[in-house]
């Protein structure tokens, strides 16, 4: 029999061990899942885990899924550590998209070199304005903003949808529903060469570095931290909560829409209905998965990029079905979280499976 | 008037799943567990009855399998959040997109595979009053249990003493395990009844409302049966009448334009969920009422500390 | 009154990951006594009794009850062989009421027998203990639910009544109609386990006592035989030099506080009701009180986490500062010690260099612009934790990693070293061993002498006695007109403490009357 | 649009690097699929992969087939296109009207593969398009519609007005109005392609709301088998659908892309494959009409029958004046035949339908 014993102070060596200890798990099950669908495991593995990494194409497509997913992840990592559980970053992704993608469309054909800066704003904006609407209820109505975001992704889409079948749609495109190709200048420059890796991998990073420095070295961090551990001394030390929950749906929303705005202007280039795929949900496993730290968000990202490139490869090579990539990510998410346990607890043997676990909890002390 | 019974009838199936699905989360956050992956145990519960039934042959059995596998999806939620202490609103997430994902590789093998209608029931007298009949004694026996839960559960949350210890749980852990309550149990227990619901609920989608199985079916309705709860300030009577007041405005809408209503389809097909927005704005508005119904430790690790 | 003991325990150990809680500890209880069980916080009194009542089990040694060996691996088994508690933190369900909670805590068997209500009924009314089966318990007062928590438990007939603290929630009065339950109680045969650290309570009540120290046995003892202080020092195991409160003569008002009322945002919280109070330089104001009378809604006030309706309720050196937030009543002067140390006054998961940000940030420079400087925090912090001896690995160990005299003293450290033009503080010794509690009670007296107006609240009224100069009582949301100290007697403080209706009203319609309150 | 292509054009010449050896005589043709659904929707994908079957049994192991299936018109189609062909394939068929930017993105990049995309309207060297004639069947199913009708009301389950459903939703209507001028069609805009349960609550509401007919432009037999429950009649899409409703399927409006893919990849392998522009019907065989339901009377097979070789024959065209559109604008001329540039753009109904285009 075992029991879980708290620790006094959260382990550091675990805090850094689990995420990978987390992966071993996920191959290990991965590996007996693929074999219960009657595949070669260890060249599904391959397949997932490496073949990606030895192509310069599939590294480079690597970076286009980790930029989205990077940047968004950063921008609800913040909002977790606060408790503030946005969990529609799909929709402002989508809002992003199309706020942005709109200022391409309304200066089509001309272009300039102001004119991709002048979408990315209006992509943060637009996915401020969407998130802005959790922030308020919450605020000013206390609804749950999970749900409420929740819900406003569906809405999103079908915004999406309305607008492209509309407003949005291709003049010269027989009426279907895509927006036009965005004029030269409203694409994002490629990052390298014949790929379709793009600059926005730059802001990810840019973002990733801003989110570290704000969360470590800004009191403005401080107090998202404060809020999200306790928020009681969050009011104690006069940090308005309010304020706090604004930033992060702000900062959130900001960088889901500007990632957004990127998918169109990038490796889409249009607005097309099917632009939202998922990275809102994704970005959510990411965060956790990078312990909600910039920089382990940006390792995660780029691990779950691969999850995806080296499924779309093995559903070709081997014809692994697609939603072999979804459990795989699931799983993932779940042993992280099953073995977050291990940062602030130890497992300890015990001879009385009937006696409780102990008073050197933080709550209570019975001696000193 | 047979447009109106239809249109009721019509209401009545987009609702169960709803009822079931709310229900069940409405015991597990009764006992303070707040299960976001609603929607994740219900898809599982669909494509797990689907296959069953499929397999079997047997509707009860495909039904009891649906069941089985969302307390299944539960209980692994349990063990990540009451034995492994995991923040249960991650966990939540984590289950929901496990679920979609395991449920679209099962169901690979039964796609496109088509079930008989579901039996209604079929009193020979009653159903034939017009209107009342068909709509009162005409319905399948899975509604007639979502109306049964939903009375059974305020039965056992309001009458019984063990309703009373799982409040208990929900309202103060640390006070019923000072008292001697095994807390940690008693969540398992109503969490995997609430995903037992969920997977019911889902067991209809797959079984009664379409029939077949196609992946991303539960289509967000796991999330509104979560927003249900909330709206029903955490009493059944009222779970049940918030699922058939959405279940209305989904068949509503579609009937608005049938009618030839003229308003763009994407924008009524966001009816539903801007009015699950607005009921929840208006629920929640009253902070003192919410905390009043409330339970005190939604959502809070247990940790046994004494 | 003796013959064959009730209870006995035999070289009982427990030990957890790293402390001692119990070391080789035996004694017994005999039918019909009421028994102490005295020590100082953290003596390792709670443990012991934990495992009588079978929420913990031995390490080693034996217990037997009744002649009978007894090791109870829950509660409920404790409870059918006949051993009740009553908790200091009582367990009960706000939201549920008396009768619900009654229920809960009876086994099935029990609250099957019999017309359960009515039976709630004849036990309050034969024990003197009214309750009203119906009432939600987020409304009672704690002296209200204490009295739930006994006819809980002797609605099971115990033969060994066990209660943790109880009259640290009670007014003096309400402790003297407790003490005539208990006597009438052990006359009836029922055994009482007493565990407290008041001397006097311990004195007036008990006949035998069993004196804990670092988880050992130091004695036993028939306390009617020792005086207070033979008993203070077999408990803290040396004398202890009282704090000597010589203040000067108060100066200028500091803090004034006028007619401030504010509603509760909780469910079952209380009211603030035209709350006047002033305290001058140099003055320690003490605000007397049962827990849950709105000593917490008047922190909130006071810290400024709620804003007052109007500016003016709060003035600090003739500014008002009603609507400031806490920071900015921080950055005119103005410091709090809240009572809940972990969660409130500071963050559990974080180093204790980073809890100094919550509240020191700005007076200390520890964040400039907007940016934190690590190396003037971690400075700071280590400055708190030498000059009050605060016992730490380290400053970057986590909050919740000390234990709570510690952190009091780090918390209260962080607030008096920014020099406080004001302080006020919750239960500053509140579970702190009796060493930290007069250091932080020298700490205070000095802040005073400096010139600073402190604010205590307090429910230890020998606290407030020691230290303040000046007591006012808090009940039902209303501010009594504060006395000074000299003038006071405790019984005259129990009244206004328990004077929860008549009281008020009479004090609120002499307010009415006086435009200026006599008491500033 | 042509800024595009020669937009892509210049990016074509610039990424010259780009890998495309000639086919070696020996090794088998690798030919891929990329589909939009999941190969067992009973419906468009899994048409297309029959067609990928049939490829597979005309040329034996001379042609290595690929597919994947469930690929999102979003992003990701453009790598999963890259990457089979730089997986060797010489011929990629990308069946989804989304699918139509990537195709001509990659196409841009790998001048030695050959593509072609199905539905859309961009070609290129190394792309060729191809669609089917639907609304040649619907105009045909629209008549057996009409008489099989006792309501006079059609119900119609479409999924996104794009020209290609419009289009259908006015043939259908004009099919019936041929046989009773009275005839309703009422629409029901689910927003989805594939949605089961709200399909069959589209179905529901329809039916109640007097449809005794059901028609759809989605691809899910949801309706279907709502119309079997109900005891009235529903016509199949894309596939046929009897299994679902034995009794209740009239007939179904089958997509056979068989030949076609055929034809492709021989031109493949004999060196003859040139950007064409397909659009064929009834006549080809790339619409089908499924064997008729049991509750099709004779006399309604006979009409039908004669309809579609009409229209084979090209003495009957669906669209022919005089036409106006809903408001009121007159459209086609009396005896004018729609242009196909006119049906390919179709964002309008026809006098007489009910029922608004959403925007």
């Amino acid at each position: 029999m075992f029991r879980l014993v708290p620790r006094k102070e959260p382990n550091r060596a675990m805090l850094y061990a689990t995420p990978f200890l987390a992966v071993a798990l996920t191959i290990v099950a991965g590996f007996l899942l693929f074999g219960a669908l009657g595949k070669d495991p260890l060249h599904a593995l391959f397949l997932i885990f490496l073949k990606p990494l030895t192509d310069f194409n599939s590294l480079a497509e690597m970076l286009v899924k980790a930029t989205p997913l990077v940047l968004i992840a950063t921008g609800l990592a913040i909002g977790f550590r606060a408790g503030v559980w946005n969990i529609g970053a799909e929709g402002q992704f989508t809002i992003g998209a199309i706020t942005g993608g709109s200022v391409a469309l309304a200066a089509y054909p001309d272009g300039g070199p102001l004119l991709l800066p002048l979408m990315a704003v209006a992509g943060a904006l637009g996915g401020m304005a969407w998130a802005a609407i959790p922030a308020f209820l919450r605020t000013r109505f206390n609804a749950s903003e999970i749900l409420v975001s929740l819900m406003l992704v569906y809405v999103a889409t079908l915004l999406l949808s309305f607008l492209v079948h509309g407003a949005l749609r291709d003049p010269e495109g027989f009426n279907f529903p895509e927006s036009r190709l965005f004029q030269e200048d409203a694409h994002v420059p490629a990052l390298i060469p014949d790929t379709r890796a793009h600059i926005g991998f730059l802001v990810a990073l840019f973002a990733v570095a801003a989110a570290y420095v704000y969360l470590e070295r800004l009191i403005l961090g401080f107090q998202v931290k404060v809020l999200g551990q306790a928020p009681r001394a969050a009011r104690f030390a006069g940090y308005s909560e309010k304020r706090i929950v604004w930033t992060c749906f702000m900062i959130s929303g900001a960088l889901a829409g500007v990632a957004g705005l990127f998918e169109a202007a990038g490796p889409v280039g249009q607005l097309v209905p099917s632009l939202p795929v998922g990275y809102g949900f994704t970005a959510i496993i990411v965060a956790f998965l990078g312990r909600l730290h910039p920089v382990g968000i940006l390792f995660a990202g780029l691990l779950m990029a691969l999850t995806y490139i080296g499924g779309e490869t093995a559903q070709i090579e081997m014809s692994l079905p697609s939603a072999t990539t979804s459990v795989f990510q699931g799983m993932l998410l779940f042993f992280l979280l099953a073995t977050d346990v291990l940062v602030n607890f130890r497992v300890a043997r015990t001879a009385k499976p009937l006696a409780t676990p102990s008073g050197a909890a933080p709550k209570l002390k019975p001696a000193e | 008037m047979d447009l109106v019974l239809n249109i009721l009838l019509g209401v009545v199936v987009a609702a169960t799943p709803l009822v079931f699905a709310s229900i069940g989360e409405l015991v597990a956050e009764k006992s303070g567990v707040l299960n976001l992956g609603v929607e994740g145990m219900m898809i599982i519960g669909a494509v797990a009855a689907f296959a069953a039934t499929v397999g079997s042959g047997s509707y009860i059995v495909g039904i009891l399998v649906g069941a089985l596998a969302g307390a299944t999806m539960a209980f692994l939620f349990g063990a990540l959040t009451l034995t492994l202490m995991s923040n249960q609103v991650a966990c939540g997430l984590a289950l929901t997109l496990f679920g979609l994902g395991l449920s679209a590789l099962i169901g690979q093998a039964y796609s496109g595979i088509s079930l008989p209608q579901f039996p209604r029931v079929d009193i020979p007298l009653l159903t034939d009053i017009p209107f009342i009949g068909p709509l009162v004694f005409g319905q399948d026996a899975l509604v007639y249990l979502s109306f049964a839960l939903v009375a059974g559960v305020g039965w056992f949350l309001t009458r019984t003493r063990a309703g009373l210890i799982l409040r208990a749980v929900g309202e103060n852990h640390e006070a019923a395990h000072g008292i001697g309550y095994p807390v940690v149990a008693i969540r398992y227990l109503a969490v995997m009844f609430g995903g037992a619901c969920a997977g019911l609920g889902g067991a209809y989608l797959s079984l009664v409302q379409t029939p077949l199985w196609v992946e991303k079916m539960s289509a967000g309705r796991g999330w509104i049966a979560l927003a249900l709860v909330v709206f029903a300030s955490w009493r059944p009577l009222r779970a049940l009448g918030g699922a058939y007041l959405f279940g209305g405005i989904t068949i509503l809408q579609l009937h608005s334009q049938a009618l030839g209503l003229k308003i763009d389809a994407q924008i009524l097909s966001m009816l539903p969920y801007l009015a699950t927005i607005v009921v929840l704005v208006v629920i929640s508005r009253d902070r003192m009422k919410m905390k009043l119904n409330a339970p005190s430790c939604l959502g809070k690790v247990f940790y046994a500390t004494s | 009154m003796t013959g064959t003991p009730i209870l006995e325990l035999r070289n009982i150990t427990k030990t957890f990951p790293g402390v001692v809680a119990n070391e080789d500890v035996s004694f017994s209880v005999g039918r019909g006594e009421i028994h102490a069980l005295l020590g100082e916080n953290g003596a390792g009194k709670s443990t012991l009794v934990k495992m009588i009542y079978g929420i913990q089990k031995p390490d080693s040694g034996e217990m037997t009850f009744m002649g009978e060996a007894f090791a109870p691996s829950k509660p409920s088994e404790a409870r059918q062989k006949g051993v009740g508690m009553v908790f200091q933190h009582f367990c009960l369900f706000e939201a549920l009421t008396v009768y619900e909670n009654i229920a809960l805590g009876l086994s099935a068997a029990e609250a099957k027998t019999g017309d359960l209500r009515q039976r709630i009924i004849d036990v309050s009314t034969t024990y003197g203990l009214k309750v009203d089966p119906d009432r939600l318990v987020g409304t009672l007062s704690v002296g209200e639910r204490q009295r739930i928590e006994i006819v809980r438990c002797l609605l099971s007939e115990p033969k060994l009544l066990i209660m943790d603290e109880p009259t640290s929630v009670l007014t003096p009065q309400e402790v003297n109609v407790l003490f005539e339950t208990l006597r009438r109680l052990a006359s009836e045969g029922c055994s009482i386990l007493y565990i407290s650290h008041k001397l006097e309570e311990i004195r007036a009540l008990c006949s035998k006592a069993t004196v804990l120290r670092g988880g050992k046995l130091v004695g036993s003892c028939d306390p009617r035989r020792e005086t207070a202080k033979s008993l203070a020092e077999m408990m803290i195991g040396a004398t202890l030099n009282r704090p000597v409160r010589d203040l000067p003569e108060p100066g200028e008002i500091r803090l004034k506080v006028q007619e401030l009322s504010m509603e509760s945002d909780e469910q079952f919280g209380v009211d603030l009701e035209n709350v006047t109070m002033a305290v001058r330089a140099g003055e320690i104001l003490g605000i007397a009180g049962v827990a849950g009378n709105g000593q917490t809604e008047l922190m909130e006030a006071l810290i400024g986490e709620r804003p007052c309706r109007f500016s003016r309720q709060i003035q600090l050196d003739g500014a008002d500062i009603g609507q400031a937030g806490p920071r900015e009543r921080r950055a005119l002067g103005m410091c709090f010690a809240p009572e809940e140390r972990l969660g409130h006054a500071a963050v559990p998961g974080m180093a204790l260099w980073e809890n100094t940000l919550l509240s020191a940030g700005r007076t200390n420079d520890l964040a400039r612009r907007g940016l934190i400087s690590p190396t003037n925090a971690n400075r700071f912090a280590l400055r708190v934790v030498d000059d009050l001896k605060v016992k730490t690995a380290g400053v970057k160990s986590a909050a919740r990693s000390l234990s709570g005299g510690n952190l009091q003293k780090f918390i209260m450290g962080r607030e008096i070293m920014q020099r406080p033009k004001v302080l006020i503080a919750s239960q500053p010794t509140w579970g702190v061993d009796a060493g930290a509690a007069a250091t932080i009670h020298r700490i205070l007296l000095d802040l005073a002498r400096e010139g600073a107006a402190v604010v205590i609240i307090s429910q230890d009224l020998d606290e407030l006695f020691t230290i303040s100069t000046r007591i006012s009582v808090i009940a039902g949301g209303y501010l009594f007109p504060s006395q000074p100290t000299g003038e006071l007697t405790v019984e005259s403080l129990g009244l206004a403490m328990g004077g929860r209706s008549k009281e008020i009203e009479a004090a609120k319609r002499a307010d009415e009357a006086v435009a200026e309150p006599a008491h500033v | 649009m042509k800024r595009a292509i020669r937009m892509f054009a210049a990016l074509a010449a610039a990424a010259s690097l780009a890998p495309g050896a000639p086919a070696i005589a020996d090794e088998p043709l690798k030919v891929a699929f990329v589909y939009v659904g999941p190969i067992g929707d009973h419906g468009w994908s899994y048409q297309h992969d029959a067609g990928r079957k049939a490829v597979e049994k005309e040329f034996g192991d001379k042609v290595k087939t690929t597919f994947v299936e469930n690929v999102s018109e979003g992003p990701d189609a453009e790598r999963v296109i890259a990457q089979l062909a730089q997986g060797g394939n010489k011929l990629i068929f990308t069946t989804s009207f989304g699918f139509m930017n990537p195709t001509i993105k990659v196409a841009s990049r790998f001048p030695g593969v050959k593509f072609e995309h199905a539905t859309g309207f961009k070609t290129a060297k190394n792309v060729s398009i191809y669609n089917a004639r639907f609304y040649e069947g619907r105009y045909v199913i629209g008549q057996i519609a009409a008489k099989m009708s006792k309501s006079g009301t059609i119900g119609y389950i479409a999924s996104f007005p794009i020209p290609e459903v419009v289009m259908g939703i006015n043939a259908a209507y004009l099919g019936a109005k041929s046989i009773n001028p009275n005839i309703k069609i009422k629409t029901i805009w689910v927003s989805s392609w594939f949605d089961p349960g709200k399909e069959a609550d589209a179905a529901k509401a329809l039916v109640d709301q007097g449809a005794d007919v059901l028609m759809q432009h989605t691809d899910s037999p949801a309706a279907m088998k709502l119309a079997e429950e109900r005891g009235i009649y529903a016509f199949g899409q894309a596939s046929d659908m009897k299994t679902f409703g034995p009794k209740a399927q009239l007939t179904s409006i089958v997509d056979d892309w068989n030949y076609y893919y055929i034809d492709r990849v021989k031109a493949v392998m004999d060196g003859s494959w040139a950007t064409k522009d397909t659009w064929d019907g009834l006549k080809q065989k790339m619409v089908e009409i499924a064997p008729y339901g049991p509750a099709v009377p004779d006399d309604v097979k006979a009409l039908a029958d004669a309809t579609k070789e009409k229209i084979i024959s090209g003495e009957l065209h669906p669209f022919t004046g005089p036409l106006a559109k809903q408001d009121g604008t007159p459209w086609l001329k009396d005896g004018e035949k729609a242009s196909d540039k006119d049906l390919l753009s179709m964002n309008f109904f026809v006098q007489g339908v009910e029922g608004s285009l959403p925007k």
